[in-house]
């Protein structure tokens, strides 16, 4: 176990370094730079000249990948020119925000859609199965950032009953204090994801269902509902483990779409307005982030898997 | 009276063959049984004959703007009202429709022939060629597909061009991982064996069997990237970085239409929408027909 | 119960003010680097706490306002090279300690310190200009600072452009660590610089604006009372303020946005008090007016122009024919976008001086316009120009050559007039006035191809350049445009080599111009420099759009709200009304 | 009276998108307390049907339409779903084919028996290790806590049988129990179900499609064709004196021990009907050999012929002469007789190959499965070599070493003189044409994507035989080689039945016309009476065209009945060898001798009066299961299993030695006396020891 522990993270390290070098060569080979929109409209070719060189972006790239990666090394993430803060500061802001948002969502559709595919399985072919199965292709056909302003059209401004954004605060405290706030963030954010869980969750339960063991324990006389939660439920989840591991990243990093849409000042957002401000230190440091989380997350599924699923040796 | 009965034999030793047709037919008939496919299918013909042919017979200003007649709600002369510029919205619609259904296609096709080629090639030779391809994947597929997306758009001005490479630059990763894994499976089948034993070699093996077994799921799989290369691009334009007026997308629409959500000025916010769901809802029909279908088919043999 | 059913009068004791979306202040230290100076970070922050030397605008007027300004009006003496400032006697610091020439003196050894470190570390900070072209500056009296200068200035211009970026700073600042004792430190250039880095350093700290002693020293109506780096601030009253209008409303609240779409979601909830409305939804107003709030519209002190490379291979020596400037000038359909992109809430702009707000710069010739929108104009400029005129198509060069009936020196025979715009996308205005005037080109035959991108990506490939480069593969831009500072001169934006003249136009005779503006005393130097620039048309002139500020119907101010519009914020002026 | 289930005309239906499947269609059966009723028949006869209909566990849209099912006196039909659920955790207990999905495999096996029990918790799991240890599982208590995977095969078959008997059921429904199964522990596993029948005095009734385990363990056995029992009575008359000729001609499809190898099996044509659309009159009349006018027209009833046997047949077996099957005996017995001083067509010297198991990011290796351990033989021109041993023992890698699919660890493969294991790729490729290989699985064998035709005349393009017109010429003879038409060369695989498709495998092996074919388990996936057609053809062309075979089998009557040679494969190790009669009449290692005994055999078929008593026949039994082939034991690599190992045979590898012509074995303490060693001397390739 520890020797898988430590290979897997043998196999992160590779991946991260991959990534970085990928990422810091799109941010640093392309022609402009950081300081012109960094400085502003008005700097001068001095100002910018000066500017380039406090920030190494006068050297050779991979001197300034070099630097990079040392000062990652001792824990530095890098520093935000354009909000004046390290971006080790940003995160610790948006991502309690983030995550906020994110694992609301989430538990809400692995509370809706679980239930929902496994009595699709059930009941195949009759009608709430084709209800659920329409609504799931609606829910993941739909591109996001339409629901969102579906959502906020008929219950912001039709209705008037619910916020139109989220609750726009700097800390995680002021986000709990609106609940009214997250509805619609967290609703848009759900629907998809109740679609894609519900959906997922009925093909494996139809798999399974056709299984033999299902049939050996109808032979042994249990009732449907054992059947279901004991035997059916188990081996149906093993494959949402993957899936739920897939969203541990959008944890951690935000819903890019979601945050701007609802205005939720997350990590997301944080990373879209870098990205317009070529704020690179934060671009990149989240681009890695987001990389670590994917990989994270993939880890975390296949232990949990391990855990789960006891076919699974993990060595 | 006991006599052999000789007419059983009349037929060859080997009995009569069932004439069902070749295996793209049975998946077509499991396919055409599926009424959801034939729904999506209808829906990608009708939009795009709405969207090529339409403005044939309905006849747009889509060049020159017309600040004047800006946002104008409909009427009999324009039946979706107009846009910010004063475009006429269906004509916009049409035309959007097209760039589109061009960036989804093309994104797809590009992306499953370049997965194809890594994935095929990968799974062929296995050993370290596989585990240094794959990893070259694992390290792209790691970065969140968006930020990447996000990032490149911000470096590359968007045209039509441009939008289907960094979509499908993206898009191929996964394709690439299917073929490879359905190449390694493909590769221990009796009958490539059977390949082998007749002296056959990799070009023959991997053009002729692995990759026209691996075809119904990349088709399948092309199908969903059709999808979803028509959302991400709407997404990237809806969060401003599409294609320039007078170029239309529908994403761009949306975009360009969410400033009028309070006031009232639906025809911005609906039609675009209700061509992406339609739009990416078909193709997500088709291809989950498709992957039945296919199923249907591997479960017959 | 018969409880409270609304707030009684007195229990209102907060004001909130919305910040521009995405642009939180975040930076204290009154010397600014360049990357944190906006308007939101000086004016409508760091001038609440730490008053300048002299303040502008006045209300919604780009002047100094001499009330608000912690000095008399300069006096300046030997032709223009010796300017003696006395300073109000009546401010002092929070501390107790009055702002005197001493506080000048120290400002000012830390900006030179400042900007020998590094010329970004002052966001103002031109070359050559304020502190370079002081010779020397000396307190001659508790109350008096006298600066020597090394040539002599236009006074209009040094005062409103030059001593206006000097802030005053306490004395409580002279340290060169937390703990360690104050002196003197910055007389010597070595002890300036220590001063100097140990502020930058606590200004990088900014979760403890509202907590680190230093930033409590103020001179202005307010002390930060908290701050979170998003930007959410709350201000309190400062008892010490020793200027007019002494604060009504004790608390005063900043709140951040992401986004404009965020801020006015706010406005439209009736949650703030002061906000804004984003071009975007102008067709509002009138909701919001019902909403109640009032609405203070006025347009901005700001200048949009559409940017030529005049060193783009291509499209540079076309770009450098006067002729085709004008035609641009003319396909520009100032009164449909007045309409149809502001909702009527803009000017027309033909000069490099905004017409509005009301101001004593703008000429005759500029409010009157050069070059109207007319297809017919531009149309004949081209044809007489010996360019064929295809509507719809691509105008070619028939007739090469420098005569005049002829396409211009450097135009080639079958040139064409084909342009590329990169706009800025995410702005809405923008793509809407490019669009239009791609619209109205293609009727005269002019080709424009519009790439929209990203602000920032539109202003980092919009920089000047050489022909050979490949960053001047650029040939139009279109990123808005850009705020004026109070006196309205020319020298970054049209001056050859101007930090602002991205497009690289060079005109020895603007340059002059110019020049007289900064440094010569006639007093129509301006004129002269704007009339000239208005029909040479170095950019292609863009509307002016008007700032819409809102305030809720309850609030009030000593004056006019205007102010607002011109990003000048004084809460001290605000109560409430019932 | 006293029957235990009682079902009269019993009729399922399963409902189809566009047809329905009459999967059982009038079937009556009786099982008496205490007996064993095999209920035998070819796929899709519907056994399985008949089976989960009595425990009403019918795929999605089958139903029971008509008929009744009495257990114990209290009629099944008419129960509704919570009742039958009760009747199927209390009553009948049921054992499914495939013990490794049957199985779930994220439970315990402890809590899966558990469950099956009322009663609380703490009692249910005693009553758990209880019923574990009934079936026979070593230390049961402490693998309650085990997960199926942790399992053998056989392991997981006992804990599918604890499972069903936890509760004490009065009838155990065995469907297929022992298919997936070796046949050491096939027998292992049904001698135990034939054992618990006898201490719990259940009724079992056993599905089968494997006549000679019918005829071994059933008291009663019933005849399904096409969802009709067609004949049924006491195991030894309906198995030795059939009346039905569909039973007759199954039995005639089976080789036996003692099948005479000059005479062809007998091949049903055809195939059997689909049940959506059953043919009139008598099922089997269109492929049977003496079917009449009225067999079409009228139903045949069950007519009785002893006490309890009833047949379904208008013209049955009389036992009269010219009335019975006449097969066809061919001039001779087909076997050659071994020549030593041939040259050697192949001659395998000291293969060995190793699987490396890695692990690990760099892959390293971390040990190796022993799947050919040194194995020696030669095969001369013509000659057929049959291979057989349990699941894993090595025959396949062996078989593609053969055929130069796999690269050897060491040792050599000389074929006509040249040595395949080290040739250069374009040599190689020349020779490929002379080795070929046939494959188990008729499915997965055939690229779905090519026509027949493409198909076989790829070996022709590979090898750049003839022209275009050449090739398809020669696709056609092919074709009609194997008995199928030269229009099957339009169709594609998935039209053909699986017998069809090994035709057309073997035709594929042949097109290059090859010297050397191997057929890795050419009918282990193909019912009976299509498993003959499939040998009938191999062994015509073989002397059609001089072909040499080596034929994989782990069917040792099959193998027998094939080959001129045989060897018995154990671990990798080759340990008996030598001509087929003489191998499997007397075998020398204790291993080939209980391989024989596992298996079940026709030939005995009702001589032996079936052990109604209980008491099953003294045979040897092999303990245990097939040791890892990752770290085989050592010496002797059967010592784990073998009832006479000692000392010695865990120190010392048994050397091959000899007990007649050309008969060698690897065991220290043999059957029976090894010959001197000079007898031995002119054995083909005696391996150095
Ligand atoms: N789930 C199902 N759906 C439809 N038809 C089925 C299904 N299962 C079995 N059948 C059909 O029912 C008939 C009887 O099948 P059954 O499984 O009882 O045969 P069997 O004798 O057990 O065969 P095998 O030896 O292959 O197990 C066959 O024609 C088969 O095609
Ligand atoms: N490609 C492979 N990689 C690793 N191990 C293998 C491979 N092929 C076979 N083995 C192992 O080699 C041993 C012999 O396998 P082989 O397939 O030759 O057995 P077999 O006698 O043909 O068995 P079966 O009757 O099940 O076909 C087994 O333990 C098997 O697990
Ligand atoms: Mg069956
Ligand atoms: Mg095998």
């Amino acid at each position: 176990m520890t020797s898988y522990l430590l290979r897997r993270m043998g196999q992160t390290l590779v991946v991260l370094l991959g990534v970085s070098v990928i990422v810091f060569a799109l941010t640093h080979l392309l022609p402009g730079g950081p300081a012109r929109a960094i400085l502003g409209i008005r700097a001068t070719p001095a100002a910018i000249a000066a500017f380039n060189h406090a920030n190494g972006y006068d050297t050779p790239v991979y001197l300034q990948y070099f630097s990079y990666l040392s000062s990652l090394l001792h824990g530095d993430l890098g520093f935000s020119y354009t909000q004046n803060q390290s971006v080790a500061s940003l995160l610790a802001q948006d991502i309690p925000k983030s995550a906020y948002l994110s694992l609301l969502a989430l538990v809400i559709s692995i509370v809706v859609g679980l239930p929902l595919g496994i009595a699709q399985a059930v009941r195949r072919n009759r009608f709430l199965d084709y209800a659920v199965t329409t609504g799931a292709f609606l829910g993941y056909s739909m591109p996001v950032f339409w629901l969102g302003l579906l959502l906020i059209t008929w219950f912001a401004v039709d209705l008037s009953l619910l916020p139109p954004e989220a609750p726009q605060t700097a800390t995680l405290a002021g986000a709990l204090a609106d609940p009214a706030a997250m509805v619609l963030p967290v609703a848009a954010l759900a629907i998809v994801s109740i679609a894609s869980f519900s959906r997922f969750m009925r093909s494996a339960a139809i798999e399974n269902l056709a299984q033999d063991y299902i049939r050996t324990a109808r032979a042994k006389g249990l009732t449907e509902r054992t059947i279901l939660a004991r035997h059916l439920l188990r081996n149906a989840l093993l494959p949402i483990i993957t899936l739920i591991g897939l969203s541990i990243p959008a944890l951690v990093a935000g819903n890019l779409v979601v945050e701007q849409v609802f205005n939720y000042p997350g990590v997301g957002l944080l990373f879209f307005n870098a990205a317009l401000r070529r704020d690179y230190p934060v671009e990149i440091a989240l681009t890695l982030l987001g990389s670590a989380l994917v990989v994270v997350g993939n880890l975390v599924a296949d232990l949990a898997y391990g855990v789960a699923d006891p076919r699974v040796r993990l060595a | 009276m006991n006599a052999p009965n000789l007419d059983v034999l009349a037929s060859p030793k080997g009995g009569e063959v069932r004439a069902e047709g070749g295996l793209g037919r049975a998946i077509g008939r499991a396919f055409t049984a599926n009424r959801l496919a034939v729904l999506g299918v209808g829906l990608i013909v009708v939009i795009v004959a709405f969207c090529f042919l339409g403005p044939l017979l309905y006849h747009t200003d889509q060049v020159y703007t017309n600040l004047t007649a800006a946002n104008l709600p409909p009427s009999a002369a324009h039946p979706l009202g107009t846009d910010y510029l004063g475009y006429d919205e269906l004509g916009r619609l049409m035309a959007g429709g097209q760039s589109s259904i061009e960036v989804g296609l093309a994104a797809a096709v590009m992306a499953s022939a370049i997965g194809v080629a890594w994935g095929a090639l990968a799974g062929y030779f296995g050993g370290v060629v596989d585990a240094v391809m794959m990893r070259i994947v694992d390290i792209v597929l790691s970065i969140p597909g968006l930020f990447i997306l996000l990032f490149v758009a911000t470096i590359i001005p968007p045209t039509l061009g441009t939008m289907i490479a960094i979509i499908a630059l993206f898009a191929w990763l996964i394709p690439a991982r299917l073929v490879r894994g359905e190449v390694l499976s493909l590769r221990s089948r009796e009958y490539v064996q059977a390949v082998r034993v007749m002296g056959g070699r990799g070009g023959r093996i991997m053009l002729r069997h692995l990759i026209p077994n691996a075809i119904g799921v990349i088709v399948v799989q092309a199908t969903f990237q059709v999808a979803d290369a028509i959302l991400i691009f709407a997404v990237l334009s809806y969060l401003g970085f599409g294609l320039s007026s007078p170029a239309a997308s529908w994403g761009e629409m949306l975009s360009s239409g969410t400033p009028y959500l309070y006031d009232d000025y639906w025809w911005l916010i609906y039609p675009p929408g209700v061509a992406i769901l339609l739009i990416v809802l078909a193709f997500n029909f088709v291809g989950d027909a498709l992957r039945d279908a296919l199923d249907v088919r591997l479960r017959q043999t | 119960g018969g409880g409270a059913e609304s707030h009684p009068v007195g229990q209102r004791d907060t004001v909130t003010f919305a910040e521009g979306p995405g642009s939180a202040p975040n930076y204290i230290f009154p010397i600014t680097p360049t990357q944190q100076f906006t308007t939101f970070t000086i004016q409508q922050f760091q001038y609440l706490m730490y008053r300048p030397l002299y303040f502008a605008p006045k209300g919604d007027q780009p002047v100094i306002d001499d009330a608000l300004s912690l000095a008399d009006e300069p006096v300046y003496s030997q032709n223009n090279t010796v300017v003696t400032v006395n300073l109000k006697t009546t401010y002092q610091w929070s501390d107790g300690e009055p702002v005197d020439a001493r506080d000048v003196v120290f400002s000012l050894n830390l900006f030179k310190a400042a900007i020998k470190e590094s010329p970004a570390n002052f966001g103002n900070y031109s070359p050559g200009e304020i502190p370079d072209n002081l010779a020397s500056y000396t307190a001659t009296g508790k109350y008096q600072v006298t600066f020597t200068l090394t040539r002599s200035v236009n006074p209009e211009w040094f005062t409103t452009e030059q001593l206006e970026l000097l802030t005053p700073l306490p004395l409580a600042w002279d340290k060169t660590s937390a703990t360690g004792p104050r002196g003197d430190y910055d007389l010597t250039p070595a002890g300036a610089k220590q001063v100097y880095d140990f502020l930058a350093g606590q200004a990088a700290n900014l979760s403890t604006y509202a907590t680190n002693p230093l930033w409590q020293v103020v001179d202005g109506p307010w002390r930060l009372t908290s701050y979170s780096p998003t930007g959410q601030l709350t201000m309190a009253a400062n008892p010490r303020y020793g200027g007019p209008y002494k604060p009504a409303i004790p608390n005063f609240e900043e709140l951040p946005f992401t986004s404009e779409a965020a801020e006015f979601n706010e406005v439209r909830a009736g949650t703030i008090d002061i906000g804004y409305v984003p071009p975007d939804d102008f067709p509002q107003l009138a909701a919001i007016k019902r909403g109640g709030y009032q609405v203070v519209a006025v347009p901005q002190f700001f200048i949009g122009y559409l940017n030529m490379n005049f060193n783009n291979p291509a499209a540079g020596p076309v770009f450098k024919q006067l002729y085709l400037r004008q035609a641009l000038q003319h396909l520009v359909d100032q009164p449909a976008i007045i309409r149809g992109v502001y909702s009527g809430y803009a000017i027309p702009a033909y000069g490099p001086v905004p017409v509005g707000p009301p101001n004593p710069y703008a000429s005759a010739l500029e409010k009157r316009g050069t070059y109207p929108y007319s297809l017919a104009a531009a149309r004949q400029l081209l044809a007489s120009h010996g360019w064929s005129v295809i509507p719809g198509g691509v105008d070619t060069c028939l007739n090469p050559g420098p005569a005049a009936d002829q396409c211009g020196p450097g135009v080639a025979r079958g040139a064409k007039l084909e342009f590329t715009i990169d706009y800025a996308n995410a702005i809405q205005p923008t793509a809407t006035q490019v669009s239009a005037m791609k619209s109205d080109a293609a009727r005269v035959g002019i080709q424009l191809d519009l790439r929209g991108a990203p602000f920032n990506t539109i202003l980092a490939q919009d920089s000047a350049c050489t022909p050979g480069q490949s960053a001047c593969a650029w040939q139009m831009s279109d990123f808005g445009g850009i705020q004026m500072s109070t006196y309205p001169t020319g020298d970054v934006l049209f001056e050859t080599g101007g930090a602002l003249n991205s497009g690289g136009y060079s005109d020895p005779t603007a340059d002059k111009l110019i020049e007289a503006t900064l440094y010569g005393n006639d007093p129509n130097a301006l004129t002269a420099y704007e009339d000239y620039i208005a029909r040479k048309l170095p950019v292609i002139f863009q509307p002016d759009p008007d700032y819409v500020a809102v305030v809720k119907s309850d609030l009030a101010t000593e004056g006019t709200f205007t102010a607002l519009t011109q990003a000048n914020l004084q809460p001290e002026r605000w109560h409430f009304t019932s | 009276m006293g029957e235990l289930l009682d079902i009269k005309n019993l009729r399922t239906d399963i409902q189809q998108r566009r047809s329905v499947v009459h999967a059982v269609d009038g079937v009556s059966l009786t099982l008496g307390e205490g007996q064993i009723l095999g209920l035998v028949g070819e796929s899709g006869s519907g056994k399985t049907m008949t089976g989960m209909s009595i425990v009403r566990l019918l795929p999605p849209g089958g139903h029971i339409v008509g008929g009744s099912i009495t257990l114990a006196g209290r009629e099944l039909t008419a129960l509704d779903d919570e009742a039958m659920r009760r009747v199927r955790g209390n009553e009948i207990g049921v054992v499914f084919q495939d013990p490794m999905t049957s199985l779930n495999p994220t439970m315990t096996i402890g809590n899966q028996i558990a469950e099956a029990v009322q009663g609380n918790r703490g009692a249910a799991r005693e009553r758990a290790a209880e019923t574990l240890d009934l079936v026979g599982m070593p230390r049961a208590r402490e693998r309650l806590d085990n997960y199926p995977h942790q399992l053998s095969g056989g392991m997981r078959q006992r804990v599918m049988i604890a499972m069903a008997l936890a509760s004490d059921p009065k009838l155990l429904i065995a469907d297929e129990p022992t298919t997936a199964l070796d046949a050491t522990i096939q027998e292992q596993i049904l001698d135990l179900l034939e054992s618990l029948r006898a201490r719990l005095g259940m009724g079992i009734l056993l599905i089968t499609h494997d006549l000679a385990v019918i005829s071994r363990y059933a008291d009663q056995v019933a005849v399904m064709y096409a969802g009709r029992i067609v004949e049924t009575g006491p195991t030894g008359p309906v198995l030795r004196r059939m009346r039905h000729r569909y039973t007759e001609a199954l039995m005639a499809a089976v080789p036996r021990r003692d099948q005479d190898a000059g005479i062809d099996l007998y091949s049903i044509p055809g195939l059997p009907p689909d049940l959506s659309d059953p043919p009139a009159g008598c099922r089997f009349h269109p492929r049977c050999l003496f079917s009449q006018d009225d067999c079409g027209a009228t139903d045949p009833p069950l007519v009785t012929v002893a006490p309890g046997h009833q047949h379904a047949c208008l013209h049955p077996v009389t036992y009269t002469a010219g009335s019975t099957l006449k097969l066809t005996e061919r001039a001779s017995d087909g076997r050659r007789v071994i020549d030593a001083r041939a040259v050697p067509l192949v001659e395998v010297r000291d293969l060995v190959k190793e699987y490396p198991v890695t692990a690990g990011l760099l892959q390293r290796r971390v040990g190796a499965v022993s799947a050919v351990a040194g194995v020696s033989f030669t095969l001369t021109p013509g000659e057929t070599f049959g291979l057989v041993g349990e699941s894993g023992c090595g025959k396949s890698t062996l078989g593609r070493a053969l055929v130069a699919l796999e690269k050897p660890t060491s040792g050599s493969i000389i074929f006509a003189g040249h040595d395949i294991t080290a040739m250069p790729a374009g040599e190689l490729r020349r020779i490929r044409r002379d080795l070929q290989l046939m494959f188990q699985d008729p499915y997965a064998s055939l690229d779905p994507r090519m026509r027949v035709g493409a198909i076989l005349r790829e070996p022709l393009a590979i090898q750049r035989i003839g022209s275009r017109r050449d090739q398809d010429r020669r696709v056609g003879e092919l074709l009609e080689e194997v008995g199928l038409r030269p229009s099957a060369a339009q169709s594609y695989p998935h039209e053909f039945s699986g017998g069809q498709r090994q035709r057309i495998g073997l035709a594929r092996a042949l097109a290059l016309e090859p010297k050397l074919v191997v057929a890795d388990e050419p009918v282990s996936a193909l019912d009976v009476s299509i498993q003959a057609q499939i040998l009938n053809l191999m062994r015509e062309l073989r002397e059609r065209l001089g072909l040499s075979y080596v034929i994989i089998s782990h069917d040792l009557a099959v193998v027998r009945y094939m080959a001129d040679r045989i060897g018995v494969m154990y671990l990798g190790k080759l340990v008996e060898i030598g001509p087929a009669t003489d191998v499997s009449d007397h075998p020398a290692h204790p291993y080939t001798e209980a391989l024989l005994r596992a298996v079940p055999d026709l030939t005995s078929a009702g001589r032996a009066t079936p052990a109604t008593n209980g008491a099953s026949p003294a045979r040897p039994a092999v303990r245990g299961e097939l040791p890892s082939a990752i770290n085989p034991p050592s010496g002797c690599r059967f010592r784990t299993r073998c009832p006479r190992a000692q000392e010695l045979c865990a120190e010392v590898e048994p050397p091959l030695r000899p007990f007649g012509p050309h008969h060698l074995a690897a065991c220290h303490f043999p059957l029976r006396a090894p010959l001197p060693v000079e007898a031995g001397l002119h054995a083909p390739a005696s391996p150095g020891t």
